[in-house]
């Protein structure tokens, strides 16, 4: 079968990027160390562990939780939070028969300053054409069952509103720090796609 | 445009392949071509929906195959060589031949935390009163656009029921085409399982979009 | 199914590029691909319905991007895989590892010409009156459906008038999975582009399609 | 740009079509003398000359133009010209302020029989998609400008009826055989996206 699901020829597409990186700095319109802070920036410190932060303060503190219901995106920002790609920040909660689960089904969009880049599933045809319409035989992919009589709500982001999922908080994780729950916020947890870790017995 | 990116509810791409612990970048050129992407934006020679329009109108059979990055990159060719920056005798040498027009616009790298840590927002001060409020049933414009838009095509026709007013924002479908921001109040649009995919759906779905008020007619 | 075949009123796939005085074949391999493709399917395994819903269902960067040959080709090796005549083993190897099943169906060259002028219709006697009439108004059927459908997706949930009775043919969307001809009363049903495309509509354009009784409801 | 519309390793597909001819062959279930036939016969033998047989007639003899409207099938078996993806065939008329145009959306269903095999470009996606939603733009881009007021209907094959355009008889062709009609009788007229010839001054 012939499915490429990846470039044909890397060397082509490495071969593009430097020589376009050669031809803009070149002409005085790209600093290569710019480029450096970015990579630096999302390989390194922006990612899922901000989020982790976020669900874990909303599992924990009634007034943050009901300041993320009022206003997100100045909520998450207060925490650090906030710019490219988290602008228009949403939160939805999972619990009471309804599981939530994000998709762009149009390219690619995902809160970076709050989850990081997002993964390359996320991206991928399979994942934007059948969250949608197959959510939950899309979740069973990622080894989440819901009951039966939960409703799956699936939130397409086709502007540039951008949803953070807050996962159920774990049975057994009563007292615990922010920092002890964040460990058990998941980056698929927060996009819907995953649950919160359980809490070791 | 009804374009190759408009996968919601198309059939056949097969399951979902997470990857078990995935790193951020697979290989240093992606990085790379994201940083090119980001800095090459910060020229402001387009915006970010007329570079979405650049990846969704690259030829489908690449857009279905290459790795995001790849399209990303794709498309960066070609904006920079519709905006006059960079041209396919440049890239095709590997040399600039001439210097570059919006070097006063050069993102330096002391500046990139506070450009990321600032963002674009895209709310707007209201031009009109919002036409719909939540619990209006709302019907989506359907038929033929060549150009930009972010209606889905499958909910193109379909009713929902307003479930959130987001504020006014920024009209992708203009201003990707540089016809102006035109602001227009975005709405949350629920719609159930059963009204978008018929005996199809799975049972106690739904799904909650962001559509904009040109998009939308009382049902 | 919605998959990479279903292609009317998609964007974004350029302009057409006829080919000035085009050969009938461009490959030795094409003549062989289509002759292996005719003498497999004498074989009877499978319907032609079957074998178009093995082409649409390969994976959509691969249908977009091969020469139709190729695609033919890649089917007809699902296809034997499939009803267990050519393995997987085998192709890798390019030797048989065990005899045909079906050799007393092998098309002997002699036989092909009558074979080729007989052909395979497909008109049945009516199994009831038909349920529609020149003149009515219809509405196409919406929503998901996995299998094969010969509906495109373009008419779906849209109005037309039908313009021709056919006769009662066999069902592709039966037909292709084994379920049975269930023949179906087939329409020629006339769309307005308005209809079809809103406000997008080349002006003066229609379409025409054959549709069956199932796809259809009075409108 | 990558827009790879032949395929991208030809000697593979050609190893591909070897082997399996080898073991079909091997197997007992196919006569590679099968093939030769079936290949002389599309290759030489059927083609659009069968349809500008048709045509040609058409034009010139009122009772086999109401035969056709009657019962193309039978009509045009009479001349010879049946079988294999022509079990079902319409034909439809250009004239009176409507041209014809056909295609199939779905796959590549064509008249075998009456035309021959499709070209390229009648299975490829420009073609398929755009024919239904923008036929003038795609006409143009053969050559074919229409005038405004001329209705253009197009058939979509969707079903096992395969359809012949008879297209608008070139003026000065007053008292021409049926021969030599049939030489203005282009494959692409029988499709929609050409005209007849015209008659040569």
């Amino acid at each position: 079968m012939h499915d490429h699901t990846h470039d044909n020829d890397l060397s082509d597409v490495e071969a593009r990027v430097k020589a376009l990186e050669t031809i803009l700095v070149d002409k005085g319109l790209v600093d290569p160390a710019a480029i450096d802070v970015i990579i630096d920036t999302y390989a390194n410190k922006v990612g899922p562990q901000n989020g982790a932060k976020v669900v874990a303060r909303a599992w924990t503190n009634a007034a943050f939780a009901a300041a993320l219901r009022e206003d997100a995106t100045a909520t998450i920002a207060e925490m650090g939070f906030h710019g490219r790609q988290a602008e228009h920040m949403e939160v939805v909660w999972n619990g009471a028969g309804v599981h939530n689960l994000v998709v762009c089904t149009l390219c690619s969009c995902y809160p970076w300053a709050v989850l990081g880049l997002p993964p390359v599933w996320y991206k991928s045809p399979p994942y934007r054409s059948r969250a949608v319409s197959e959510p939950r035989a899309v979740l069973a992919e990622f080894g989440v069952v819901l009951p039966e009589e939960t409703r799956v709500r699936v939130w397409d982001s086709t502007a540039e509103v951008r949803y953070l999922v807050i996962p159920e908080r774990p049975t057994g994780t009563d007292g615990w720090s922010e920092d002890a729950l964040a460990a058990l916020v998941t980056r698929d947890s927060m996009i819907g796609t995953g649950l919160a870790l359980a809490a070791a017995p | 445009m009804n374009g190759p990116h408009d996968l919601g509810g198309r059939d056949g791409f097969g399951p979902v392949r997470p990857e078990m612990d995935e790193p951020v970048f697979h290989a240093p050129w992606e990085g790379r071509a994201l940083g090119l992407t980001l800095c090459a934006g910060a020229l402001g020679h387009w915006t970010l929906d007329e570079s979405r329009h650049a990846r969704e109108s690259l030829p489908p059979a690449f857009y279905l195959s290459a790795s995001y990055y790849n399209i990303w990159l794709t498309a960066l060719e070609t904006l920079l060589e519709t905006h006059g920056e960079v041209s396919a005798a440049e890239r095709a040498q590997g040399a600039a031949q001439m210097p570059g027009h919006r070097q006063e616009r050069k993102l330096a790298a002391q500046d990139v935390l506070g450009v990321l840590a600032q963002g674009g927002p895209v709310n707007r001060p209201p031009v009109a009163a919002a036409r719909f409020q939540v619990g209006d049933q709302v019907r989506m414009r359907r038929g033929r656009q060549p150009g930009h838009t972010r209606l889905p095509a499958y909910a193109m026709d379909r009713v929902g029921e307003v479930c959130g007013v987001r504020g006014c924002h920024v009209f992708p479908d203009t201003n990707a085409q540089a016809a102006g921001e035109g602001p227009a109040w975005l709405y949350a649009v629920r719609f159930s399982g059963e009204e978008l995919w018929g005996d199809g759906a799975e049972p106690g779905s739904e799904v909650i979009l962001d559509a904009f008020e040109p998009y939308m007619t009382h049902a």
